[in-house]
């Protein structure tokens, strides 16, 4: 399956995990903030509407 | 002089007073009252134009001279030299009312880093004489005064409203101004329903 | 505006002020350059225009924040900002005074400074006038930055964070123009960048900061 | 339909975003997915390059998002001058995380290829430098938002930095090339034209271009989702920090 | 002491609070070193270790301000004076949360940033060793310097002025090591004396810096 | 709890006030008064060891929490990680009779940078009850504060003296506090001949 990556297995293999690390690092980030932020504001409107 | 319709000021975002109106006429007086937080000093930066109003109007924001709680005075420059900046500035000259007002003449020598904080605070004050600016705009003017101090400053006031200027002042104390009239600005305190525009709902 | 103008430099000069700091600030970086990289001729004679130039933006950066911050705290800014004076007319006068108390030293010392480096001879000329177009784009870009970084207590780091990339293609002319020099080059094209940078920040500036001042104020 | 800025409208904006959102997603993974797996998989090797070509699908796209990122934010940021529209501000605001992590991922792409290819970690070439400054401006831009407590404050200051630095983002580029061809005789500039600009665009169009078109579109969508996203959650914030202040006062 | 501790570094990490800056800071010197002294690599490469320790020299001066001016303005130090820790704790710990915030990080970031400067394939290790040795003392002088000058308004540019001497013999010491590391020489003695100034410094400046403080609140 | 022998106190190495000598037992309040710039943040500081006499004596002083003019305060913390700071770093911990007594339990969660005025000074008061020292050193303590602060500052301080504490304090207005005794600063003003020793003579 891998294909043939020669002598500069490294470099692309490198490359392409420090690419994705970055982004799998910055969708995460986004996706729990936008969670965060969603489960504090629908607290703060439950509390708005109730009290 | 001054004249101030309908306006409603927030602070970091929020309405604090809405509904604000009042004129002022040459020779009058106004004391803004009201607890602690219900937005004194807002409405003055307001009125003075150093923060816009949510809405409503001011009108004659040019004719302010301003003073709030930082004095705009130099450490490293004496009561003399900070008073003549300041006229220079107004495009005025004569600094020797504001030095007798305030009865600054035996510290005109005297840096204004090593006066105390009451004589700094007379040195602020005798500032808005040089401006020549017509309407005054303060915000708690006596802090840190000594009872003379204060008499000082009444009298001051008088004059400044009997040349037809006019003044505005928040204040917790009794200044010793008893045709002043006065405004409580709790009834004007924003409701935390206002809307102040559909669009931007979600944001105020 | 007149008066604005004699009060800073009053200012800069009384006790406490400020007035030669940044020079001797200058002094010291140019005095650790040798110990941090060695004090062979040979590695400091072709790094010495350049070092210099670094030297002159980084003691112009750390007086910054002095120019409108301290203004500010004292309540000085407001009442300017209700006087009859434009803003835009504050700040230009602000970075005139600055570049009075710092640029302008900063050029005069440059010369003998460049002597601890062992800059080359036909360098200090070139040094010197590069010097002299180059910082007043200096201190009014850095007018800009301080009205930007003005209500933020400390803001110095912040405001070198933002104004140093925009020092970058007057620094790089500016050295450049000091570089050619020292190596004997032709230095009219860079210098002619150079003044042409610093007219057109010295036309722009003051409005793009004079709003910034405003927007910080209310 | 009315006019494109009912969308300025936070709640419609929201609201939108939500119905949106999951497409663009989605779109973004399968272009990422295919166009990286048919890049990395299933082309030959560079003739030159050797097996370094597939760094291509990663460094180019990357590039060319963290440039179009900043036109981006310039773009909010004028509306948001002109029409105060908030959601604009916030999408300015939202966007500058995702462009400094697109920049520092083709800076990071690009060392590595360097490696290989000029023997070098780094040049001071002027594209390479201008990229640099690039990150320089995105670091500014976002530590002036953080930095600011008043959100209309912050907004209207880093617009006007925004504004000011695109202007000198484009006079460094003009200064960084003035700068190297003087020395350099512009020998790496000439190297990255050599390795990259002809060979793309020519032998490119055959077996490495198809697939770099689809890992470009992959990140423009990623782009997009991550910018509406965030939009959305900084909407949230501006909401919450408002009702929390109702709650204050009442 | 550590409720000092956590405060200090909870101050820093808020909105505002400074921490980053002093790396970004760090980032930006390395990045203007090419543009005034020219893009060869014959060039860069031999000052790469200086001028990496410069910048981070530079960097933490720069943040050193904060350290102490800040709560002399809101009165925190008067408060902490009366308070029932001693000084010479509260200058410890003040100098400890800035090397967390600041001389750590620097640390970590020094080596990436080498890259930039094209530094020689051996240096890295070195470059961090030293720093790793050199910033705690780094921190801790200017803790002294920051007590010395916490009165003035904006002492920052005096501060710099007067820690700077200071920070010669760490410096000499620190680009030393990764000096002669980058050039593949033995490192050991001016790491020993690196270490043994670092570690003497600690002992001894908090009692001058107390000291200093002392005086300044007076 | 606290005894001050003919202090004399110096300000920019001019003798302001000398002969100063009073003693405060627990269950006291004093009030300092006199004009601007007699010295009366000079004394307090003097007393509460941030400056040194130039001559004369204070005991006690280790048994003092001071409030000047400045805080101590952190915008960018809240109000109860204020509170909390000086709680640990004067060995106690519980701040809730801190917060309820000045009425900050509304304002617990708020940045203290976004607090006006008076809720800044009220939250710079409350501070004194996380100490648990038994002598407060205040200077104008009431600067800013509305009536009905005041009025909660006058019932801290009764209870701080009923609890067994003292209470030293300088103010221009009136505190409400009828029970405690007053010393005028005005005769203890020091000779402009005075010197403090013949050895530094000439320089004083
Ligand atoms: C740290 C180093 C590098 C940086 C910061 C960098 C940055 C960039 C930038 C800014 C672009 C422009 C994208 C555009 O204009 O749309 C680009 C394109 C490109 N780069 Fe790099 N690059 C680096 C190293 C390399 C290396 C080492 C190679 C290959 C040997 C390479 C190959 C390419 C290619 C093939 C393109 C596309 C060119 C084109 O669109 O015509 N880059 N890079
Ligand atoms: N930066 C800010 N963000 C949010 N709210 C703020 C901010 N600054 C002040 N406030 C709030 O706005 C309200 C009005 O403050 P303002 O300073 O105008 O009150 P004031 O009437 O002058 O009070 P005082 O008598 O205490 O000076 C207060 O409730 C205050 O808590
Ligand atoms: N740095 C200084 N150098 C010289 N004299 C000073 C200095 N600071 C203050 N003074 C003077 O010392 C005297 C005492 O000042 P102090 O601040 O103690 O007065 P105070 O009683 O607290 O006045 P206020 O009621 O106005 O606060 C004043 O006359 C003042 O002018
Ligand atoms: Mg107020
Ligand atoms: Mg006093």
């Amino acid at each position: 399956m891998m294909p043939e990556l020669g002598k500069y297995a490294g470099t692309v293999l490198s490359a392409y995990a420090v690419s994705l690390l970055l982004l799998v690092l910055l969708v995460a980030a986004s996706m729990i903030a936008a969670r965060k932020a969603a489960r504090a504001l629908k607290d703060a409107e439950e509390r708005r509407r109730n009290g | 002089m001054l004249s101030v319709t309908d306006l409603t000021c927030a602070r970091g975002g929020v309405p604090v007073t809405e509904g604000v109106t009042f004129r002022l006429e040459a020779g009058e007086a106004l004391v803004l009252r009201g607890p602690n937080g219900i937005g004194k000093t807002t409405l003055l930066r307001v009125i003075a134009g150093l923060a816009p109003p949510l809405s409503g109007s001011v009108e004659g924001a040019e004719r302010i001279a301003y003073a709030g709680h930082a004095d705009g005075i130099k450490a490293q420059l004496s009561v003399t030299e900070n008073l003549r900046f300041w006229a220079a500035t107004f495009g005025t000259s004569d600094i020797a009312p504001a030095l007798e007002g305030f009865n600054l003449g035996e510290l005109r020598g005297r840096l204004a880093g090593t006066l105390s904080a009451g004589q700094k605070r007379r040195l602020g004050l005798a500032r808005l004489l040089v401006t020549g600016r017509p309407v005054w705009v303060l915000d708690e003017p006596t802090v840190s005064l000594d009872t003379a101090s204060v008499g000082l400053f009444a009298a001051a006031v008088r004059a400044h409203l009997a040349a037809g200027g006019a003044a505005l002042m928040a204040t917790h104390i009794d200044l010793g101004l008893a045709e002043a009239r006065i405004l409580d600005l709790a009834p004007y305190k924003a409701k935390p329903q206002t809307r102040a525009s559909d669009f931007d709902e979600a944001f105020l | 505006m007149i008066a604005l103008l004699l009060r800073d430099l009053k200012l800069a000069v009384r006790a406490g002020g400020g007035f030669g700091l940044a020079l001797a600030f200058f002094l010291i970086v140019t005095v650790l350059v040798p110990f941090a990289v060695g004090p062979d001729t040979q590695r400091l004679q072709p790094i010495a225009a350049g070092v210099l130039w670094i030297g002159a933006l980084l003691a112009c950066l750390l007086s910054l924040d002095r120019m409108l911050a301290l203004d500010h705290e004292d309540g000085t800014l407001d009442l300017l900002a209700t006087a009859p004076i434009p803003l835009e007319g504050v700040v230009l006068v602000k970075a005139c005074a600055h570049w009075l108390t710092t640029g302008l030293p900063l050029t005069l010392i440059a010369a003998p400074l460049g002597v601890l480096l062992n800059l080359a001879e036909p360098g200090y000329l070139w040094l010197v006038v590069s010097l002299a177009c180059g910082t007043p784009a200096l201190s009014m870009i850095g007018a800009f930055g301080a009205a930007l970084t003005v209500g933020l207590k400390r803001g110095g780091l912040l405001l070198s964070l933002l104004v140093l990339p925009l020092y970058v293609p007057t620094l790089i002319f500016g050295a450049e123009v000091a570089r050619r020099g020292a190596e004997g080059l032709e230095t009219q094209v860079p210098l002619m960048l150079l003044a042409a940078i610093t007219l057109g920040v010295l036309a722009a500036m003051p409005f793009a900061a004079a709003a910034a001042l405003r927007i910080n104020l209310r | 339909m009315g006019s494109v800025w009912e969308y300025a409208n936070p709640v419609k904006f929201s609201r939108t975003v939500s119905k949106v959102l999951p497409f663009v997603s989605v779109g973004a993974l399968a272009c990422l997915a295919v166009g990286l797996v048919w890049g990395f998989f299933f082309t030959p090797e560079d003739y030159r390059q050797g097996s370094t070509v597939k760094i291509i699908y990663l460094h180019v796209p990357a590039a060319m998002v963290a440039i179009n990122a900043w036109l981006m934010m310039l773009v909010a940021s004028l509306i948001w001058l002109v029409r105060r529209h908030h959601v604009s501000a916030l999408a300015a605001r939202a966007a500058a995380p995702v462009g400094l992590v697109m920049t520092l991922i083709a800076l990071a792409t690009g060392a590595i290829w360097g490696q290989p290819m000029w023997g070098t970690w780094w040049a001071w070439d002027p594209r390479l430098t201008s990229f640099l400054i690039l990150t320089l401006f995105y670091l500014g831009y976002i530590a002036l938002w953080e930095a600011l407590e008043d959100p209309d404050t912050a907004a209207d200051l880093t617009s006007v930095l925004c504004l000011v630095g695109s202007v000198f983002a484009i006079l460094s580029r003009y200064a960084v090339n003035f700068w190297n061809q003087g020395l350099h005789q512009g020998a790496s500039v000439m190297r990255v034209e050599a390795v990259t600009g002809a060979d793309t665009e020519e032998k490119v169009s055959n077996i490495f271009f198809a697939p770099l078109m689809v890992c470009m579109a992959g990140f423009v969508l990623l782009f997009l989702a991550l910018v509406l996203l965030r939009t959305r959650t900084e909407i949230h914030r501006r909401r919450l920090k408002a009702i929390e202040a109702r709650e204050r006062m009442a």
